[in-house]
């Protein structure tokens, strides 16, 4: 099932065309990768998808609904949830705050100015689940400053979860990663995906190789390939992206 | 009188005004566009340059000479200020620099209560401006106020061509653009902002001074200009020059006008102003920083 | 809360606790009415209700991170209101005037709100500030109604609900609403504190771009702490026009704006009585030292002031709250190295 | 010329650089060839103090210049040229050319040479260099980097997003570069590019150095160069 339509989507900064004439559509349950060289407009469709740029040309279409102009604070309430490449916690809060936070503002009507926060079980044992899931346990009481980077990295992935979404985006999850906890990650991330549809941005080749059900390639903004890994794999174009070779071809 | 008149005539006050108030923008404004900085001391600088100006009028006897005083030893203050107490809080939250400056500006005003006293001072033009009126088409003007117009005028004009023409002027307009890379090409940037935060000081210090004979020089006097200096520089945008110089001369003119013809609307209504365009164009008159 | 307080110290952890009870308003109340009977209940009041003042700008500050250098157009415009209510009205319970300056202010901080939230950060204070400097030159302006420079002559205290029912020209009977009003501001302070809400506007003080993707509408929760705290620094401009009879443009000046800024930081921003402990703090010193020199106190002010900004941003509550962690840290480790020094013993 | 030694760098609290050591020799053209995040952009940036690496050090004509400011590096004669470009937008193109004039190492590059060896951007001068393509862009922050009489030029991957013809445009002005016996740290995703203009490369992966060589040497290297830089894993 279509779960997330885009059409025709393009971005243009000033004279500038970030994203030019995308098409990318995800199925409920699929892992789909969005990758490319340097500059190829990955994070910038990303944040259209997201709803933080505002479209300049296209439309989105999630689960049968427009939301080409819905903002961004609404989408996480059709499911539409994300992630951010440059790891975008509370810094100052710990980790139990942290996915408190996300929990509370999602589920719990956020302008209750009366009841503790403390007190809601119901908000507190989804907490509990998040830390159980994402080994953040025993980090709890942690500030997320002081987190490890890999620890940090699930934080944030837990943290957009909070919301139980349909529709997960990633962005570089694994970015700075060792292999240990690439591992870890993508373990994690194939778990997520019985129940909703991740959209990864990735430049980690061999982790999207093994993740992706399908694989977007983009190139100067535009799609130049769209398949399975092992197709991505042997495509001329794309190795042309990815290797060079010259424009005399 | 008749309208046209009246209406050069407002417009004539307002433009002499306006550029006071240009001359007390564009220092916020480079500060602010180099070093991220509101600069809420800026008023003080304001208050102490006419302060001084009136002790080293006392002393000299010689107008032109205060005010070039009055401007110089600011600026140094200025410099000092940065070096000791500004730089500290580079790349911390833009709230503390505010919290700082806000801080200076009390001990500085408070200096000024404590050597000068609560009470207004008397300031007035230089003899050699007290003369007739001039005539100007059909309104007349003071000779002080063509004075200032023309006197802030090429001020004004010649910190423009210096910021467009010179090298000096390249390396400021690219640092507030892009700090970074202006290090990157080798611009030392720590001095630029200690240069500028001097000349942004030196020139309160002057408008100051020269305010003293239309405004009147009271402990309050700086601060009052500062706030209209925050109307102008949301209107023109924080860090654009040439937005500032315009709407710094429209909000002088707007005031001006104003009082021609309801007096007690002229204060208010430089506020509506700024309401106006909050609500038609928040991100300001002239689009966002630049030049 | 137990979960998060886990992997202190027995004593780290009872004062984490302590700190974090209900039983701190008892304290609170304490402090507030004993405030009379210590210093002259003249002073107590006024440190009563630029105490409420402060409060109400932190709700803003010390939540949102949003900087509001024009709460006196709040505190101005409360008083005015009050005062006008008094003298046109002839007299109008205390009670009827409160509740309608709160709408009043509510409108008011509305309208400044949807216009100064437009732009973030700096522009924001400094718009803040040219809204409350517009209502000052207003005042000037409107003096048929304001009575100009010369101020508003010729308010009394009317009774708390009428027909003399809690007599109001009564020092002691007004300290004490004044008291309790606090207390409540306080009390709701607390729960906010600990609410979805508040912990959305710590989340947007932290990180709005986050908070957004989260599903929170950002613009209209620094809104409404907006509201809420225009609403209560107008409440506490009501109070202080009925307890001063008299109302001058002065109250809108921006220095009234700085007095809020300057007590919530000497007091400490991100702590509920920080603004109380602040006001009460540079009242004494201006007690102490304005009287001998102006000047002398503005550059006493700004010296301590800027020594805060430095090197004590937390304010005086949030240092003693750290001082006495430090020794809750101490304690702990104190009695950690004797029961192993024990354990070795027993060996 | 440069000799980076055993360089460590991290981004907040990941290490994004193991260990990296390479150096540059007189006139000398030099790669680093590596996918996205393989920690290409951060090794320039530590060569160039915007962000210093945390443990070891990079020496530039026998001096240490580790942890010195990024205006007091460029001085020295090393000019970064970035990846995302950056030319000042609100400037002309002759404007963002006379503020990057620098005469301390040198004085045979100045902005009549620049316009004069780049008549793409002679006939905009006085143009925005916001207005300007992104090839024109290109050209604009490499002659700026040039007029800053250069003692060394890193180059961080200067065809990104460009079309193949201003690519083409871009290697030949790379190679004059070159041919002016300016040594260039050349950071490069493009491969058969990068191989046509360099001496020697690096290849980085993960932010380790897996292999180096020269031109021929890593050209030949097919395995490793689809391993670390293509896609076939």
């Amino acid at each position: 099932m279509v779960l997330l339509d885009a059409a025709g989507l393009t971005k243009r900064f000033g004279g500038f065309v970030a994203v030019d004439d995308v098409d990318i559509t995800v199925d409920t349950g699929e892992v789909h990768s969005v990758i490319g060289p340097n500059g190829a407009g990955k994070t910038t469709l990303f944040n259209l998808l997201a709803g933080a740029y505002e479209v300049t040309a296209g439309e989105i279409t999630f689960d049968g609904r427009d939301i080409t102009d819905l903002p961004e604070h609404e989408r996480p309430y059709l499911g539409i949830s994300r992630g951010y490449q440059i790891t975008n916690t509370y810094e100052s809060l710990t980790v139990f705050e942290n996915l408190q936070t996300a929990v509370a503002l999602y589920h719990q009507n956020y302008y209750d100015m009366i009841r503790s926060l403390a007190n809601r079980t119901e908000v507190t044992e989804r907490v509990e689940t998040l830390l159980e899931r994402f080994e953040l346990a025993p980090q709890r009481n942690v500030e997320a400053s002081s987190l490890s980077h890999g620890d940090r990295r699930r934080l944030e992935i837990g943290m957009a979860l909070a919301s139980d979404p349909r529709l997960l985006l990633l962005d570089e999850p694994t970015a700075g990663m060792d292999a240990g906890e690439t591992e870890r990650t993508v373990s994690l991330i194939q778990e997520l995906t019985d129940d909703m549809a991740v959209l990864l941005v990735e430049h980690d080749i061999e982790y999207v190789m093994t993740v992706s059900d399908v694989i977007t390639v983009l190139e100067r903004g535009a799609v130049i390939a769209e398949g399975p890994p092992g197709e991505i794999r042997e495509d001329e174009r794309v190795q042309e992206a990815y290797l060079g070779g010259k424009a005399d071809a | 009188m008749s309208l046209a008149a009246n209406i050069l005539e407002g417009i004539i006050y307002g433009a002499s005004l306006g550029m006071l108030y240009v001359l007390v923008a564009l220092g916020l404004t480079l500060i602010f566009g180099l070093m991220e900085v509101v600069n809420f001391a800026h008023g003080a600088f304001v208050t102490l340059g006419a302060y001084l100006g009136i002790s080293f009028l006392d002393l000299t006897g010689n107008f032109w000479l205060s005010m070039v005083l009055a401007g110089v030893v600011v600026g140094v203050l200025g410099l000092a200020i940065e070096r000791t107490l500004i730089r500290r809080l580079y790349g911390e939250e833009p709230i503390y620099q505010l919290l700082l400056t806000f801080g200076l500006a009390l001990l500085l005003e408070g200096a000024v209560i404590l050597t000068y006293g609560q009470d207004n001072q008397l300031l007035s033009a230089p003899a050699l401006l007290q003369g007739s009126p001039v005539p100007v088409g059909p309104a007349t003007v003071p000779q002080y106020r063509v004075f200032l117009i023309l006197f802030t005028g090429v001020l004004v004009a010649g910190i423009w061509l210096a910021i467009q023409r010179t090298k000096l002027g390249l390396i400021v307009k690219a640092g507030i653009e892009d700090r970074e890379r202006a290090q990157m090409i080798g611009v030392r940037l720590s001095r630029v902002n200690m240069l500028i935060m001097a000349v942004g000081a030196g020139l309160a210090a002057v408008s100051g001074f020269l305010s003293g004979p239309l405004l009147g020089v009271s402990p309050q006097l700086g601060t009052g200009l500062l706030i209209v200096s925050f109307v102008i520089v949301v209107i023109g945008g924080l860090g654009n020059i040439r937005g500032t110089i315009i709407s710094g001369l429209m909000i002088g003119i707007l005031f001006s006008l104003t009082s021609f013809f309801y007096p007690s609307l002229a204060n208010p209504v430089i506020y509506v102003a700024m309401a106006v365009v909050l609500l038609v164009r928040p991100e300001g008159l002239f689009g966002g920083v630049g030049s | 809360m137990s979960s998060e307080v886990a992997g202190y110290g027995q004593y780290r952890e009872l004062l984490e606790r302590l700190l974090d009870s209900p039983l701190r308003l008892v304290g609170y109340a304490v402090f507030l009415f004993a405030l009379p009977r210590v210093l002259p209940i003249g002073i107590g009041t006024q440190i009563a209700i630029l105490g409420l003042f402060a409060l109400a700008f932190n709700l803003l500050f010390g939540y949102s991170g949003l900087l509001s250098f024009g709460h006196a157009l709040f505190l101005g415009t409360g008083a005015y209101g009050a005062a006008l209510l008094v003298v046109h009205l002839d007299g109008p319970p205390v009670a009827a005037i409160l509740l309608a300056v709160l709408v009043f202010e509510g409108a008011i901080a509305l309208v400044t709100g949807l216009l100064s939230l437009r732009l973030g950060g700096v522009y924001f204070s400094m718009i803040t500030l040219a809204f409350a400097q517009f209502f000052y030159e207003l005042s000037f302006t409107v003096d048929g109604l304001t009575g100009g420079s010369d101020g508003l002559l010729g308010v009394y205290r009317p009774s708390l609900f009428g027909a003399g029912l809690v007599d109001l020209a009564d020092a002691d009977n007004f300290y004490t609403l004044v008291a309790l009003l606090v207390l409540l501001v306080l009390g709701f302070s607390f729960l906010l504190t600990r609410s979805t809400f508040g912990r959305a506007l710590v989340a947007v003080r932290e990180n709005e771009e986050r908070t957004t993707a989260l599903g929170v509408n950002t613009y209209r929760v620094k809104l409404i702490i907006f509201v809420i705290s225009g609403m209560l620094a107008g409440m506490a401009g009501a109070l202080q026009g009925l307890y001063i009879r008299f109302v001058s443009p002065d109250i809108l000046f921006w220095a009234t704006s700085g007095d809020a800024v300057l007590n919530t930081l000497v007091g400490g921003m991100h702590t509920l009585f920080g603004p109380i402990v602040g006001t009460l703090f540079l009242h004494w010193m201006e007690d102490t030292f304005f009287a001998t020199s102006p000047g002398a106190w503005n550059v006493l002010l700004g010296a301590v002031f800027v020594f805060f900004v430095l090197f004590a941003r937390s304010g005086i509550v949030g240092q003693l709250r750290s001082l006495l962690r430090r020794v809750a840290d101490w304690a702990d480790r104190r009695e950690a190295e004797t029961t192993s020094i024990a354990a070795e013993s027993d060996d | 010329m440069l000799e980076v030694d055993g360089i460590n760098a991290r981004y907040g609290d990941s290490q994004v650089l193991w260990d990296v050591s390479l150096s540059v020799g007189d006139g000398e053209v030099v790669g680093l060839l590596g996918r996205n995040g393989a920690g290409k952009t951060t090794t320039l940036s530590a060569i160039a103090g915007v962000q210093p690496p945390s443990t070891g050090t990079v020496t530039f004509d026998g001096k240490d210049i580790t942890g010195q400011s990024v205006s007091a590096i460029s001085r020295q004669g090393i000019k970064l040229v970035p990846e995302d470009r950056r030319p000042f937008d609100g400037l002309t193109v002759r404007e963002n050319l006379e503020l990057s004039t620098d005469t301390t190492n040198g004085e045979d590059w100045d902005v009549p040479r620049a316009l004069g060896e780049f008549t793409q951007l002679d006939e905009r001068a006085n143009q925005r260099a916001g207005d300007l393509s992104g090839g024109e862009q290109q050209m604009l922050v490499i002659a700026m980097a040039l007029v800053g009489n250069p003692r060394l030029v890193l180059l961080d991957e200067p065809m990104e997003g460009l079309a193949p013809q201003i690519v083409d445009q871009i290697v030949d002005i790379v190679r004059r570069v070159r041919e002016a016996n300016i040594p260039v740290l050349l950071v490069e995703q493009n491969v058969d590019v990068c191989l046509e203009l360099i001496d020697r490369g690096y290849l980085l992966h993960k932010g380790e150095i897996r292999m180096s060589g020269s031109a021929a040497e890593l050209a030949d290297a097919t395995e490793e160069i689809d391993r670390y830089l293509g896609i076939r894993v």
